[in-house]
């Protein structure tokens, strides 16, 4: 385990120890890019667990739907969300269940930092 | 001599692609960033540039974590977008430019940089993405892709000032190919936005800004952060501005800005679209 | 801090494992080359180092053209060598140090290399048949394995310079690692030979002399060639001497040659075995 | 195809023309890492080389066991060995093959350069 690490509020840097905590959640759900593997996990998901060797910690996390648990276990979300995917769950629905708050809480607080800024140069090029 | 005739630097979300299909373009919540294509599409009509050199990020489709290159460089005269876990795969296939890659290969190992070379590659909604976004409908792609992955999913990630030397080095390496191809560069990815954790949602428009301003007449400026300073500022995914930091740096001429769209949010991400013009550096 | 002990370098040829298995290392064709590691089983046995960094280039065991990395590190906390094509596999897994792995990971990457962060991979006759050729016999090896992988295949390769100095940035991140582990450094395959073409079956006992007169007290002599001449000079896998560059430049201190073996020919290779104790240079 | 490039006697540059030529052949042999392809191929050579796409020029190659002729249709030695592997031949073998040399013309020319040299330091480590 590295020391001295930077910790940024809020987020958890997928670096070297995430990556070799994580290896069998994020195998697993590499393995997602193929639909035979997802039907083969919705089928028996259990089996589909212990085929990839999932720590008890991740395979609670998934039986939960526990995305933070997940993370917690070393998941990266590029890979954690083939899973999502899986349950029908997009980013935004992961964004909610993160931050404990409901989707239309969670989109209200990304509207927030609404801004439109545009700027088009005056070119030959792009006149219509 | 090739010639590189501009950049184009655009976020990339999955959801866009999702939107495309549906067509989406004119509903209230998309059309503010369909609307920043515009100008690039009369460009590119104006232009028309044989091949895009483009600077992204893989999702977890080409590459897994027993292999994850720090950069990679597609050497493949065609490529495909494939099934990324949600079912989507887009149907038009992407020519490559083989000979040009080897050279662009050839030129940075030169140069000291030590990319995964890539004879078969899938790419994913990085890459995808923004060619729907530039050549809508169903035609085959007018303009050829060089696909150059730089990792932005596991850390250590290469720093800023290494990934702007990246793109100088193959800015450089396509203005000496023999050829009489005009090159188009992208970066796609950003701005702001963090998928996971407690800090999901994250938007940072202050650095964002930043960004879009400094972008064509100072990118050295977005160097003076490190790769966990980019991390804290504009989020776990924000850091893809990597490849916004490549991409301009392949642009070693004078750069003019000739479009800039910055929408807040889709999906999670302030997104942006930019258009800079590149020649050749005129020595006064 | 850890410390680095010394350096290994030796041919890997496949025949070797062969030999071994079929307990040849007293036949007169192979004695000459066995009696090589008698010194080094002692100074093994004397040093007891906990790990090995060990410097290769894989023959189409792990990657394939797909995906060819200049520079690749395991990860891992296990490697095996498997089948390469001929349905031979040793038997005994090695043993790896991921965190340590990791240290150097992001030691490089801050120092500007790009390396392949590889979590899970096998690796092939020229990681196995040197720890077969150090540690004979059938006990779990006692020494940690960290593999570095080097193009040596598929050109453009790195050249001799920057393979030195990924070496230097490797013994550096060793030294800067807080466990005390001692660290012993391999490079493995060559000196001149070549198994394909027209010339297969080259040697240059001239040439390797120049590199085993070298190695210890001058190894930039050896970066006066650059990879294109290596292959000239000492054949298409002579080049395979990229690695033993690469293991000199991890010794940044004081080096002494405790033993040399040159013997020509084993199978198509001229064979060598070099034995060089390190320790940190004292500044006078 | 680049130009100006480095010739050297006798000896073909694995270079990206090498590579784009030969990626079929190369991936072909690259499956021979398992057994069962092996088989599959020993069982039927023409199909196996039809699924991997080789060319006319690495086919005949293959059929005639033509090492030259593979590398010239970009073969990679270091895939082809594994070929050279289900037909029996090892590197020495190979050597006779490309050099027009018997075997043991091929084996006499390498026993030229004949040589053994040894160098051990006085080191207590080292002591017998
Ligand atoms: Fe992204
Ligand atoms: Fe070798």
């Amino acid at each position: 385990m590295a020391q001295g690490k930077r910790a940024i509020p809020g987020t958890l840097v997928f670096d070297g120890d995430a990556a070799q905590a994580g290896y069998a959640l994020n195998a697993m759900c590499y393995s997602f890019n193929s639909l035979a593997n997802r039907q083969a996990f919705a089928a028996d998901e259990e089996g589909y667990m212990e085929r990839f060797h999932l720590t008890p910690e991740q395979k609670d996390a998934v039986r939960q739907r526990n995305v933070l648990g997940m993370l917690a276990a070393g998941g990266n979300v590029y890979y954690l969300a083939k899973l999502a995917g899986i349950f029908g769950l997009n980013v935004q629905d992961l964004g909610a269940l993160q931050t404990g708050m409901s989707l239309e809480e969670f989109k209200a607080a990304l509207l927030e930092h609404s801004v439109t800024e545009t700027r088009v140069a005056q070119d030959g090029r792009l006149a219509a | 001599m090739s010639k590189i005739c501009g950049g184009i630097f655009t976020s990339h979300v999955p959801g866009i692609g999702k939107a495309i299909a549906q067509n989406l373009q004119n509903d209230p919540y998309w059309k503010p960033f369909f609307d920043g294509f515009d100008p690039i599409h009369r460009w590119l009509a104006a232009e028309k540039p044989d091949v895009a050199v483009v600077f992204y990020n893989d999702h977890g489709l080409n590459f897994f974590l027993d292999k994850m290159p720090t950069f990679a460089i597609g050497a493949a005269n065609e490529y495909r977008h494939e099934d990324e876990g949600w079912g989507i795969a887009f149907a038009r296939p992407f020519q490559g430019h083989a000979d040009l890659s080897w050279h662009i290969i050839e030129h940075v190992v030169a140069s000291e940089f030590d990319p995964v070379m890539c004879q078969a590659m899938t790419v994913d909604h990085a890459v995808a993405v923004p060619f729907e976004l530039c050549w809508p409908g169903k035609d085959a792609f007018p303009t050829k892709l060089i696909p150059i992955a730089i990792n932005t999913v596991q850390h250590p990630l290469p720093s800023p000032k290494r990934c702007h030397d990246l793109g100088k080095a193959v800015g450089r390496a396509i203005e000496s190919w023999g050829g009489n191809e005009k090159v188009v560069i992208f970066g796609t990815g950003g701005l702001s936005h963090q998928l996971e954790g407690e800090r999901a949602g994250h938007i940072n428009v202050d650095y964002d800004k930043f960004c879009l301003r400094n972008l064509a007449p100072d990118p050295e400026a977005l160097l003076q952060h490190d790769t966990l300073d980019i991390v804290e500022l504009a989020g776990s995914q924000g850091v893809e501005i990597l490849n916004w930091i490549a991409a301009r740096g392949a642009l070693t001429g004078s750069v003019r800005e000739l479009a800039s769209n910055y929408h807040v949010p889709i999906s999670n991400t302030a997104a942006a679209t930019v258009l800079l013009s590149h020649s050749e550096r005129v020595l006064a």
